[in-house]
């Protein structure tokens, strides 16, 4: 009982901040990408554009939705929600913290608690099969959008997927097998605990830097399938503008279309994860508390707050002067919460761990902002002719070392 | 001395290089590895030889068991006695000289690479032999240095003669080998293990007919190894192959193996009187029929390599009169003269530019005056001139041959004189006289000249160096021969005697030896075309062989009976299928309903059965 | 608990398994079989599979029946056509289900009469460790020669798929 | 003891079995009644997969793991034969440019 309605409330609160992200990284893309290209990006709707998402959603919503007459009704119907479901299901095993411990509280009379929880919805013992697993049904979105659809060019962007991501599939499970062999455990939280700890004091035992067999480039094979496998740019091939107007998504709209983008950014920031579980050591921090890698995060949103106090006493744009010292107020509070003893054991991990997510987040858009698009044979032969073989060389050469080095 | 494997390992390893990369590699670097690999594994020796522990109890290493069915078993061991000691020295040593000469040698060959590889495979499995431990393991020696010898006769093998040859010495070799794993089975019988230190403890104990038995399959093996009648006729075929390969193989070390294998088992031997006797007889008769053939022979190769098949027969007579430490000791003395022999011919040749007959060399004491010097040393030594090498395990051998049987010293003393006259003439021929070949002879590199010398040292000092029934003497006791020093006069006069004559023949009065061959007319041509053994052995073994296997085998058996049988069934089956192709509608779906309805049939059936439970 | 979730899992099973046959689209009947593996993972969870049930997944519903998608739609694969000319299975097509369904179940019945229950957990013999013991120990041989049998495979198809077929 | 009576506590293998034997038996009746090439395939994975239930099933009935490896290797091996296949299919479909098996009958005469 307990358990259920503890769960339920984690659920909840998932869900919620879980949805908004997606929303704000719609948001964060364009703003990065702008400034990348030295635009302003979104800054009409609301303060620097922060309430564009609400927009885009509500315009979204309000939109009709149009169902072509030629395509074939239910699986044009089935392929979204499918999409977004095989998105949004990986989220619920990945593991983002610590446990939780909350005191018994007396209230009325009655005690609740003491309660113990991990901060992760559902503990699997087989994570990150079950990630591979989940990500590897999420072609039939695709593939069913680009096939009911019943147009050349989303017949062909569902075809151009589904070969795409069967072919990167390979080379990313074999990236992701090399830690689990070091790790020595298939559960995600397991893993993540199997990269605490530091050598020399500093350098963190993290996948890519521990000892017999350093996973750097398992870690950079799985980034490029990644980018694959969520079909971003460089291997957006599925739904690439100029040559297939849209893709498999040509004849969608509305909620539809946009539960295709909600799919893509939910894999994203999935992908982002289990990256940083695998191969970025999870929620340990970069360096350990004894050097005080605790008071990093109150300082930086301190820091963050410190900015946007200055700016907003002598401000560029005229209403600089009422949004910015408000962030300010935000960001001290963070700060406060995070420098706040009782919390810190459950924020200071929650804080390392987004920021690493974070930051590979910031990379995909990084690299959208830079890189042009693969033309098709390239990217199989690339998938076929480098990537593979050298992630199962790297596999071969990681058993070796973990079987030879005691 | 814990890594006794690494004595084969080393050139092992090397042929894996050599063998796997040579084509790709520089020159540079195969001498490199093919000469340090031997020269390593030479060094290796010398530290077991130099470690005190050896000599007094011998090392035995068991690295693994190869075979293992109830009580029999068979380890991969290695052991260190003396005699193993002394072939190790004679193998590795001579073997390092050789790959340095060889470097020289064959510095314009094609497929240098491959030759190196091959002869550092050849030190492996020589090796192998030698550090043997049991049977089994010296026979997979044994049959590796068959291979490779089988390899590097056949290295020229854009010449059909090298590869005829090469295939010659493969299959007389067979028969060799056929002896001795039947001689191996017979001794599993009977001893019910291959260790040589058990069946030897065990020897005394058996009835004499087994032993007999075992030794005569064994001295079977051994003539075909050791080149003795009746298989003798490969070795001369087996000059075709490259002059360093005649020198390491078939004069130093391979064709010692039979030796070396009588003298292992001599606890065998000795209670097998009728088997050693056969050996002595065999072994005198081939020292004179060689040594008679050899008086004719115009290719120097072939006259060394007669020369070679006769001291090898003067060994066995050794060990067949039982003085198993002489034969040891004329092994190790002949190694040093007789690869110096064949090293000096290649140098001769290649200052010939390839020219092999001596009725086309001479006066070649001006072009090339080491080689000359190296080759007197070696000629002396072989003729058994006093103080020399030869000299002491020659006497030693007939001392003891008359001990034995006094007419087997006198045949052993006339082919000593033979053998002294057919090298000297062959000296004579090469270096006196005028240059009556083609070209400017020039003398060879040094890296050639080098190892002539040491091995002209050895061949002079190596009697005194090393004493060998001295150092054998705990394994094989000396038998003191009366009137020794009566024995040596006669031996060393017939060997001077032998010299004198060919100078006489050869320089003095060159038309003399044709006289003598017109004079002797038949038999002469007889001998010179070896007794025409060869064609005999081809109408009385091959031909028949290969008409019985194409009348019977082929058209009989294969053509008539089993074609027959295939094609009946072939027949039967087509008519039935004739009957059958009428189900096969050719629709998939029909196919899979007859598979269902299969299904259901052999269901039932297992109902009715009560097949389960 | 059980109970309820193999009955619910076993009718998703059967249901697709039928829409499978019944269905007249191919593209139907293939994530209709996806309908059938995935629940059949789910019933090897339920029977202590964990890794089974993953690899399931992620090879059939994952690879397999990807494959077969694409073919279908790279075929454009239509409604299939009737005219039916094997008189076999249309005599013996029905029956013979009929018959193999019932002596299966009868024989299952009275094979197994007493065999265990099932409940979720009562067993963890089937995890990834366990399974990758038993495959790298005593089921190496085979597990090697499945290796190359789907290098063959590989090699096979690439062979068959090739533009020019001389 | 009966089913009903083992349900108290948990599911009966024999469940387990029967459902597999359904499936087998659903995947036999598509295999001759459908036409297009590529259903009949798909029936056949389908009985693969009711065999694996049983291999599965038998595995925790004896508390042995080799079921699952037998499941394990029924499911490479029938990765490798879709693979094949359906490289087969599509040369069929080059050739003949239909997917009726009624129609690729030519091994007949």
């Amino acid at each position: 009982m307990e358990f259920l309605v503890i769960t339920l409330i984690k659920l909840a609160l998932i869900t919620f901040i879980f949805m908004t992200t997606l929303a704000y990284l719609q948001w964060v893309e364009r703003k990065v990408i702008a400034h990348v290209q030295v635009r302003m990006g979104p800054s009409r709707v609301g303060p620097h554009g922060l309430l564009q998402p609400l927009a885009d959603v509500i315009k979204l919503i309000t939109k009709e939705g149009v169902m072509p007459p030629h395509v074939n009704g239910g699986y044009y119907l089935l392929a979204p929600f499918l999409a977004v479901f095989m998105a949004l299901i990986s989220i619920s095993i990945i593991p983002f913290g610590g446990a939780i411990d909350i005191p018994a509280i007396q209230l009325a009379g009655k005690t609740f608690g003491p309660y113990h929880t991990m901060m992760e919805l559902a503990s699997v013992n087989m994570g990150v099969l079950m990630i591979l697993a989940v990500s590897s049904m999420g072609v039939y979105g695709i593939a069913l959008a680009g096939w009911s659809s019943n147009n050349k060019y989303a017949l062909l962007g569902g075809l151009r997927s589904s070969a795409q991501m069967i072919s990167y599939e390979l080379p990313m499970s074999l990236a992701i097998a090399s830690p689990l062999l070091t790790a020595g455990s298939l559960q995600l939280r397991g893993i993540a605990d199997s990269q605490a700890g530091f050598y020399l004091g500093f350098v963190p035992k993290w996948a890519i830097f521990q000892m017999p067999a350093p996973q750097i480039f398992a870690f950079i094979i799985f980034m490029i399938a990644a980018f694959a496998e969520t079909n971003r740019i460089p291997f957006d091939l599925p739904e690439a503008e100029n040559e297939l107007v849209a893709g498999f998504h040509v004849e969608y709209s509305s909620m539809t279309f946009a539960s295709f983008f909600m799919a893509e950014y939910a894999n994203m920031v999935t992908v982002c994860s289990v990256g940083t579980l695998l191969f970025l050591g999870g929620w340990q921090p970069l360096w350990p508390a004894a050097l005080g890698s605790n008071f990093v995060a109150p300082a930086i949103f301190l820091g963050a707050g410190l900015i946007c106090l200055y700016h907003g006493l002598n401000p560029a744009r005229p209403f600089d002067r009422y949004t910015l010292p408000v962030f300010a107020v935000v960001f001290f509070g963070l700060a406060g919460l995070m420098a706040f003893p009782p919390l810190v054991p459950v924020l200071t991990p929650l804080f390392w761990f987004l920021a690493k997510v974070g930051f590979l987040l910031f990379v995909f858009i990084w690299i959208r902002a830079t890189l042009p698009r693969f033309r098709y044979d390239q990217l199989m032969s690339f998938a076929w002719k480098f990537l593979f073989p050298a992630a199962l060389l790297n596999l071969l050469v990681t058993g070796f070392l973990v079987a030879l080095v005691p | 001395m814990q890594n006794l494997w690494l004595i084969p390992a080393l050139p092992f390893i090397g042929f894996l290089i050599n063998g796997i990369f040579g084509r790709k590699l520089p020159k540079v670097a195969i001498n490199a590895i093919a000469v340090l690999s031997v020269v390593l594994s030479f060094g290796l020796v010398v530290g077991v030889g130099l470690s005190s522990d050896w000599g007094t109890n011998p090392v035995h290493q068991h690295y693994f068991t190869w075979i293992k069915s109830g009580a029999f078993e068979v380890g991969w061991d290695f052991a260190v006695d003396k005699l193993t000691m002394i072939m190790l020295m004679i193998v590795t040593g001579i073997g390092s000289l050789i790959h340095i000469y060889a470097t020289g040698y064959m510095a314009h060959e094609e497929g240098y690479y491959r030759f190196f590889a091959y002869l550092n495979l050849f030190m492996f499995f020589m090796l192998n032999l030698v550090l043997a431990a049991n049977y089994l393991i010296l026979f997979v020696g044994w049959e590796g240095v068959g291979l490779c010898s089988y390899l590097l006769i056949g290295f020229y093998f854009v010449k059909k003669s090298a590869t005829t040859a090469g295939n010659k010495a493969f299959i007389v070799n067979r028969i060799g080998d056929f002896g001795f794993s039947l001689a191996m089975f017979l001794i599993v019988v009977s001893f019910g293990t291959l260790d040589f230190a058990k069946v030897f403890e065990a020897a005394p104990g058996k009835s004499v007919e087994v032993l007999t038995a075992i030794a005569m399959l064994m001295l079977l093996g051994a003539t075909g190894k050791s080149a003795q009648i009746p298989l003798y006729v490969w070795l001369p075929d087996a000059m075709e192959g490259p002059t360093p390969v005649s020198a390491l193989i078939h004069a130093a070390t391979m064709v010692t193996a039979g030796v070396y294998m009588c003298s292992r088992s001599a606890a065998i031997f000795t209670h097998a009187p009728a088997a050693m006797e056969l050996v002595a007889i065999i072994g005198l008769l081939t020292a004179v029929f060689a040594a008679t053939i050899g008086m004719t022979q115009y290719d120097i190769k072939k006259v060394f390599a007669y020369s070679t098949v006769s001291q090898l027969g003067y060994m066995f007579l050794g060990v067949g009169v039982g003085a198993f430490s002489a034969g040891v000791w004329h092994l190790m003395t002949h190694a040093f003269f007789k690869a110096l022999l064949f090293l000096g011919a290649g140098s001769v040749i290649h200052a010939c530019h390839g020219e092999q007959d001596m009725r086309h060399m001479g006066g070649l004491r001006k072009y090339a005056p080491w080689t000359m010097g190296t080759l007197a040393c070696a000629s002396l030594a072989i003729a058994g001139f006093p103080f020399t090498s030869g000299f002491f395990s020659k006497d030693a051998i007939l001392g003891a041959a008359f001990a034995h049987a006094p007419w087997m010293f006198w045949v052993g003393v006339i082919t000593a004189g033979m053998t002294a006259f057919y090298v000297w003439r062959a000296f004579w021929m090469t270096f006196w006289g005028e240059y009556k070949g083609h070209g400017h002879p020039h003398e060879s590199p040094w890296s050639m000249l080098g190892p002539l010398v040491v091995l002209a040292f050895l061949s002079i000092a190596g009697g005194f160096l090393f004493n060998v029934p001295k150092i054998l003497e705990s394994m094989f006791p000396i038998k003191e021969v009366e009137g020794e020093m009566t024995l040596t006069a006669i031996s060393v006069t017939f060997g001077l005697l032998g010299i004198g004559i060919s100078y006489y023949m050869y320089v003095v009065n060159t038309e003399l030896p044709g006289k003598i061959a017109n004079s002797l007319g038949g038999f002469y041509r007889l001998v010179y075309d070896k007794y025409r053994v060869d064609e005999a052995y081809d109408t009385a073994v091959v031909q028949p062989l290969v008409e019985g296997s194409t009348t019977v085998l082929w058209h009989g058996v294969d053509q008539g009976v089993i074609d027959g049988i295939v094609n009946g069934v072939g027949h039967q089956s087509k008519g039935i299928g004739g009957v059958l192709r009428r189900i096969q509608s050719g629709n998939i779906r029909s196919y899979a309903t007859w598979v269902a309805v299969g299904a259901v049939a052999l269901l039932i059936a297992l109902g009715l059965g009560g097949g389960v439970r | 608990m059980d109970l309820f979730f193999f009955s619910l899992f076993a009718f998703i099973a059967l249901i697709c398994a039928v829409n499978v046959v019944l269905q007249k689209h191919p593209i139907s009947s293939a994530l209709s079989l996806v309908g059938v593996m995935a629940s059949l993972a789910v019933l090897y969870l339920l029977l202590g599979a964990e890794f089974v049930a993953m690899s399931q997944v992620i090879v059939y519903a994952g690879a397999v029946m990807v494959l077969f998608v694409f073919v279908i739609m790279l075929l454009n694969a239509g409604i299939e056509v009737h005219h039916g000319r094997s008189w076999m299975a249309k005599l013996l097509g029905f029956p013979a289900f009929l018959a193999i369904l019932g002596l299966l179940c009868f024989f299952v019945q009275r094979g197994f009469p007493n065999v265990g229950s099932v409940r979720f957990g009562d067993w963890e013999g089937g995890g990834a460790q366990q399974v990758g013991y038993a495959l790298f120990t005593e089921y190496l041989l085979p597990f090697e020669v499945t290796s190359v049998l789907i290098l063959i495979a590989i090699i096979g198809a690439i062979v068959l798929a090739r533009k020019e077929l001389d | 003891m009966d089913p009903l009576e083992m349900m108290k506590n948990g599911v009966p293998e024999t469940f387990y079995l029967t459902l597999s034997a359904m499936l087998f038996a659903i995947g036999v009746a598509g295999f001759m009644i459908r036409r297009n090439i590529i259903t009949v395939f798909m029936c056949i994975e389908l009985m693969l997969n009711a065999v694996n239930l049983s291999f599965i099933t038998f595995a925790h009935q004896h508390k042995q793991v080799s079921g699952h490896l037998f499941a394990f290797f029924v499911m490479v091996v029938a990765a490798a034969e879709a693979a094949v296949g359906l490289a087969i299919i599509l040369t069929v479909f080059k050739n003949r440019s239909t997917l009726n098996i009624d129609e690729i009958n030519t091994l007949k005469n």
